[in-house]
């Protein structure tokens, strides 16, 4: 029953919510552009919000929750971003009223 | 809990021989296998797992004076480390001969390989 | 107090899980599987914490790090796969 | 906290089961892989639960890293002919 408990509790409530709205999304959402959007993008908030409450309520873990807060900062965009080329290469069907530059570009200038 | 991972690991197995039983696509059923293998691993934890203790690892929360009464029985998960590491290797193994085979007939149809020697 | 909060965290992230395994599960092409599959690692980084927490014990946390870094090589060996580069 | 670790468990438990349903029944060869591979991954935090963290990271780190690459890479081999 100290403050820092009581910070890291809401800290970790709030990184749960962005996880909560990241499922909403991916099951709501019409296509799979939109899915990676909401799936990797508030996953990575909501993650790093949790290991900073874990790190309120220990701070003694402080070192290694860096460290995976750091890992996850690194490869969880490198993976979207790889994701979302092989999808677009594959000709993954998009939702009607996507405006597409790159395709456009490509047709232009082969 | 561990009553439940049990029942988890023996439904895995089910699950497992089931798909290598009926499948005829040879890498399904290798792939069926490592779900079996997953089975097997957990029952193997699960057994030697007691209530209300906590992992033997020897840091400043289990010191090593009261280690005996606090901490459950190292050799199950052993057993299931040298487990998953031979499981690989078996897979590996599996992976290559269904490639030769494939190289072979240029199909992974079970039913089209029927020879005894190749 | 702050049992309580984490207890109603991962309730939250519990029903998140639940939504993500829905996607993996009907999801229509491969790829949305593959979000869903790097969607239900991160959260299970997070059940990690959350049983790191209850157990009191820091070394589970070395598990956490092992999940943030491999999921990473699945997700790549898939996508690698599905524009036939590998 | 024991009642927080038995509603894990069984939240674990019905994703393995339905991930290994997803890997026998799939329709596509790389899903089947894919599915497998969450079963491993939702294995070891289920090793974990079960106090024993140190298989936990050898199957997060060979059941699911090195046998997923190990299949997408004979997969890739094997492109051309039929796959089912």
């Amino acid at each position: 029953m100290t403050i820092s408990g009581i910070i890291g509790g809401i800290l970790m409530l709030c990184g749960a919510a962005f996880l909560l709205l990241a499922g909403i999304g991916l099951v709501r959402m019409p296509d799979l552009f939109n899915r990676i959007q909401a799936g990797t993008k508030a996953t990575t908030l909501g993650t790093l919000l949790t290991l900073a409450g874990a790190a309120c309520l220990r701070p003694e873990w402080t070192l290694k929750l860096l460290l995976i807060g750091l890992f996850i900062l690194l490869t969880n965009p490198i993976s979207s971003q790889v994701l979302a080329r092989a999808a677009h290469r594959t000709g993954t069907p998009k939702t009607a009223g996507t405006v597409d530059r790159l395709a456009d570009d490509r047709e232009e200038r082969p | 809990m561990a009553h439940l991972a049990m029942a988890t690991g023996f439904i895995l197995i089910l699950i497992g021989f089931y798909g290598a039983l009926t499948n005829r696509n040879i890498l399904r059923m290798i792939v069926a296998f490592t779900v079996a293998d997953s089975g097997v691993n957990l029952v193997l934890v699960a057994v030697g797992y007691m209530r209300g203790r906590t992992a033997p690892i020897l840091d400043n929360t289990v010191p090593a004076a009261e280690a005996a009464a606090r901490i459950i029985d190292p050799v199950p998960q052993a057993l299931v480390l040298t487990a998953i590491v031979i499981g690989v290797g078996v897979t590996a193994l599996m992976l290559a001969y269904s490639y030769k085979l494939y190289e072979k007939k240029r199909t992974l149809d079970i039913t089209k390989h029927t020879e005894l020697k190749w | 107090m702050a049992d309580i909060l984490i207890y109603i965290a991962t309730a939250v992230a519990g029903v998140a899980f639940l939504l993500a395994l829905y996607r993996f599960l009907k999801g229509p092409t491969a790829a949305d599987r593959v979000v869903a599959f790097d969607t239900l690692t991160l959260i299970s980084v997070v059940f990690i914490v959350v049983i790191a927490l209850g157990e009191g014990r820091g070394i589970y946390l070395d598990v956490a790090v092992i999940y943030a870094l491999l999921s990473f090589l699945g997700v790549i060996a898939v996508a690698r796969y599905l524009e036939r580069g590998l | 906290m024991s009642v927080l670790f038995l509603a894990l468990t069984v939240l674990l438990a019905v994703a393995m089961i339905g991930a290994a349903f997803v890997a026998i029944l799939g329709k596509s060869m790389p899903i089947a892989i894919l599915a497998a591979g969450l079963v491993s991954l939702l294995a070891s935090v289920l090793f974990l639960l079960l106090a024993s963290p140190d298989v936990a990271m050898t199957e997060a780190a060979i059941g699911s890293g090195l046998t997923t690459f190990l299949f997408f890479f004979i997969l890739g081999r094997m492109r051309g002919g039929e796959h089912d």
